[in-house]
């Protein structure tokens, strides 16, 4: 082969090798689930994970008990299919409410609820002074979690 | 090609003799595991839930060992001029230097991983998963880390600066790889994309690694 | 041209500038190592006769210049156009620098034939190297066991196995006995009769007679 | 070629030289006035209350991150590709700056991210990718301060730019597979900013400030470097050759 030649071959090669890493992450991305699991997807496995998971998702409006000594407190975390129960023993952040979203890291127990080591609350982009945000739920456009914990 | 193929024989032959790499990496590699394993102390379940992440960790550390000699030997000594004068193209002779890192630190390792999971207290398993994560993942380790290691050739604190180079780099294939170790100890559906972008990973590294540290050692050849 | 020829190439060079760290070390050589010639390069330490070499072997870049390969009554061809390994100057040239090139763990048989594959097809070569250095009483030992006169003929050995045209040494003769010293200048003058060319650095204990090639410092008061 | 050309570093200076202080003063002027309508005359935030404030430090100090890493590769490029010296003094300048912005990013997320989420820091994808991009910028500076030959470590630290650039959108979507804690682009966003006018413009307001502050510290790092660079070549004259070559 000529220098010319073998400079083809070789840039033929490079397009080849890049063409497959790009095809191989594009199968990839066709498949992939979000890394953290969501109630729905916790739902569909056989059996519960054994090591520690995240858990994303919004917490169920009513679902929050804590018990008489408040030392624990118990939720439920859902999406729109399916729903998990939480324990948690320490200290919630501000943001943590009824109708938000929050990543819970943790274990499941034996009794099938997943027992919190941290609790974090994930807030959404949308920014804005808390007069507008009255009017906004006034004139009926509030859109009340509609982009949290997609 | 018979030129890159003759680095890659020696280099694997030279690493496999006395004094060579490849004991080392293992020995480290080893000895790592030793490290995280007593500074978490006697929980065995712990242990157990951490062993993937740990044994990649040690992985892409024991990698990370041996890469400033990778040019540097050869600098040294003077081979490095004949491996240059001898390459139409030195990108290729890159990559070769790069495999032959891969078959006499990588591999080795890869293959010392079940003994020293079992130490780690890895589930039965998980072992499956995790052999074929290092087994794609960690030649990402030795093509990026030619980079570095390039960069780096001929200074004096060579080993630190391969280390601040190659860290940044090193994250995406241990991301995959452990989260591919992981998913399919559970056998969860996320295995497949997670192996599959770590192919990807190592795939793009073969291309990245050689022409930059090509670029690199053409710099620091020098005199 | 003659039949008896190997080689029939040579080496233009034309206002060459190379420098280092910043600093030029020299501008504007120009010369002409023609096929079959030895030039002898000459000049105190820190006058750029390493960085010369290793500029013309392609190890290091060219500031300005030119240093371009020709055949010596031949038709000339693009670069692109010729068969690989193409002879331009990395291809046309071998380089030995004041390092040996060779690994304490290998054997001398061992470097032989890695040299041989590394240069592609000079196997047949092994030989004709191992009998031009005297390589046969050590060439079973690791190179780490050897002297360091012997690792240094076992290093040269490679000029012979690459069957490269034009030779750029780097004070080969450093470590040599006489006895090295004078086969190395039979083998640099029998190379020549090929056809073959060579840019050999030393400090006058090469015995050969051959022009030379002088890097001069200038003096410090000159240098501002 | 490794010998600076200093035509263009003179044209450089010229030009630099009378914008140097109304650039500092303007960035001054700017950040002065983002930073009193972000803290004292915005709203609160209907969720967050006064801890949204944070978001006008740290906000813009995370577009510069990754604007300065954008800037650093493409100076590097230039540097590299045409071998221009002005080039390679920008990357070098570039990236302390970037470094510091990036670290601004980090510590003021931290900060919020403690009332907010409930902890100081989480491994989360945008977290990781911006202390990654940091360990990027320090790689790139280690390289400098660790090469004695300038010409040299410019066109080293340029090959540890671009493939540390090529590496940041892999390393970015690698990280983002771990899923994020770190809410959504709020102000670049196809259907609109969904952030309110009256917080949006002192975002913008800083934002600008940052910008014009990395014009200023970069005009200054720059002018800096090149004064350094022509006292080392009267110092070392290294445009005279060592040695002359001669025939006999």
């Amino acid at each position: 082969m000529t220098r010319k030649q073998q400079r083809t071959a070789l840039i033929g090669a490079v397009f080849t090798v890049a063409a497959l890493a790009v095809g191989l992450t594009l199968t990839a991305l066709g498949r992939s689930v979000a890394y953290f699991y969501s109630p729905s997807d916790l739902a569909a496995l056989a059996a519960p994970p054994s090591g520690t998971i995240r858990l994303g998702g919004l917490v169920e409006p009513g679902s929050i008990l804590y018990t008489d000594d408040k030392a624990e407190v118990r939720f439920v975390v859902r999406d729109e299919i399916a729903s998990t129960p939480v324990v948690y023993a320490g200290i919630l952040p501000d943001l943590f409410s009824e109708g938000e979203g929050v990543v819970v890291e943790g274990r499941f127990g034996p009794d099938g609820r997943l027992r919190a080591a941290q609790v974090l609350a994930k807030h959404d982009e949308n920014y804005m002074p808390r007069e507008v945000a009255e009017a906004l739920k006034k004139q009926g456009r509030w859109k009340e979690g509609e982009r949290v914990g997609e | 090609m018979r030129a890159q193929l003759a680095v890659i024989g020696r280099d694997v032959s030279l690493a496999f003799r006395s004094g060579g790499g490849a004991l080392h990496s293992v020995i480290f590699f080893a000895l790592a595991a030793l490290v995280f394993a007593l500074a978490i102390g006697p929980d065995l379940a712990l242990l157990s839930g951490l062993a993937a992440p740990i044994l990649w960790a040690i992985a892409l550390l024991s990698a990370l060992v041996s890469l400033d000699r990778l040019f540097q030997a050869d600098f040294e000594d003077g081979s490095l001029d004949t491996i240059v004068e001898t390459a139409d193209f030195l990108e290729l002779s890159v990559l070769a230097k790069s495999v032959a890192h891969w078959l006499s630190a990588g591999l080795p390792v890869v293959l010392a991983a079940p003994a020293v999971a079992l130490l780690l207290n890895l589930p039965a398993e998980g072992y499956a998963p995790l052999l074929l994560s290092l087994l794609v993942g960690t030649p990402a380790l030795s093509f990026l880390g030619a980079i570095g290691a390039a960069v780096a050739l001929g200074l004096r604190r060579a080993s630190i600066l391969v280390a601040i180079l190659s860290g940044p780099l090193f994250a995406p294939a241990l991301i995959f790889g452990v989260g591919a170790a992981r998913a399919g100890a559970v056998d969860s559906p996320q295995f497949l994309p997670a192996i599959l972008l770590l192919g990807a990973i190592t795939l793009f590294g073969a291309l990245l690694g050689p022409i930059a540290g090509a670029a690199a050692i053409r710099l620091n050849m020098t005199a | 041209m003659s039949e008896s020829r190997r080689h029939n190439l040579g080496l233009r060079v034309e206002g060459l500038a190379a420098a280092r760290g910043g600093r030029v070390i020299f501008e504007s050589a120009s010369f002409v190592l023609e096929p079959g010639a030895t030039l002898l390069l000459k000049g105190p330490n820190g006058a750029g006769k390493t960085t010369l070499l290793r500029t013309l072997a392609g190890l290091a870049p060219a500031a300005r210049g030119t240093a371009e390969t020709y055949l010596d009554g031949g038709p000339r061809l693009r670069l692109d156009e010729l068969p690989a390994p193409r002879p331009d100057r990395r291809a046309a040239s071998i380089y030995a620098g004041h390092a040996d090139g060779v690994k304490a763990s290998m054997t001398g048989v061992e470097h032989l034939r890695f040299w041989a594959r590394l240069y592609e097809g000079g196997a047949d070569r092994i030989e004709i190297a191992a009998g031009a250095f005297d390589l046969a009483p050590f060439v079973h030992l690791r190179a780490g066991a050897m002297s360091a006169g012997q690792r240094r003929r076992l290093g040269l050995a490679r000029l012979v196995i690459s069957g490269k045209p034009i030779w750029l040494l780097d004070e080969p003769t450093a470590a040599m006995d006489a006895v090295a010293a004078a086969r190395l200048a039979a083998l640099i003058l029998a190379h020549n009769a090929e056809g073959g060319a060579a840019l050999v650095a030393t400090h006058d204990k090469l015995p050969i007679e051959a022009p030379a090639l002088i890097l001069d410092a200038r003096p410090p008061a000159e240098t501002q | 070629m490794s010998v600076f050309d200093f035509a263009n570093p003179e044209r450089f200076e010229r030009l630099a030289r009378p914008i140097a202080v109304p650039t500092g003063a303007l960035a001054a002027v700017l950040i002065g006035a983002g930073l009193y309508y972000g803290l004292f005359n915005s709203p609160p935030d209907y969720k967050q209350g006064e801890t949204v404030r944070i978001m006008y430090v740290h906000v813009p100090a995370a577009w510069m991150a990754l604007a300065c890493y954008t800037a650093l590769a493409a100076a590097s490029a230039v540097g590299f590709i045409w071998k221009h010296p002005l080039a390679d003094v920008a990357a070098r300048a570039t990236a302390p700056i970037g470094a510091v912005f990036t670290a601004v990013a980090i510590v003021t997320g931290s900060l919020w991210g403690r009332p907010m989420w409930g902890t100081w820091w989480a491994w989360d994808a945008r977290l990781t990718s911006v202390l990654i991009l940091f360990f990027l910028y320090l790689g790139y500076m280690a390289v400098w301060a660790a090469i004695e030959d300038k010409a040299r470590a410019a066109r080293l630290a340029a090959i540890v730019a671009i493939a540390g650039f090529i590496n940041v959108p892999i390393i970015k979507f690698s990280v983002d597979w771990w899923n994020s804690l770190h809410q959504p682009a709020s102000v670049f966003r196809a259907d609109g900013p969904t952030i309110d006018g009256s917080m949006l413009a002192p975002l913008l307001l800083m934002a600008l400030g940052y910008t014009v502050l990395f014009i200023a510290l970069l005009l200054a790092s720059m002018r800096n470097e090149i004064a350094a660079r022509r006292l080392m070549r009267l110092e070392g004259a290294p445009g005279r050759p060592v040695s002359t070559v001669r025939k006999e």
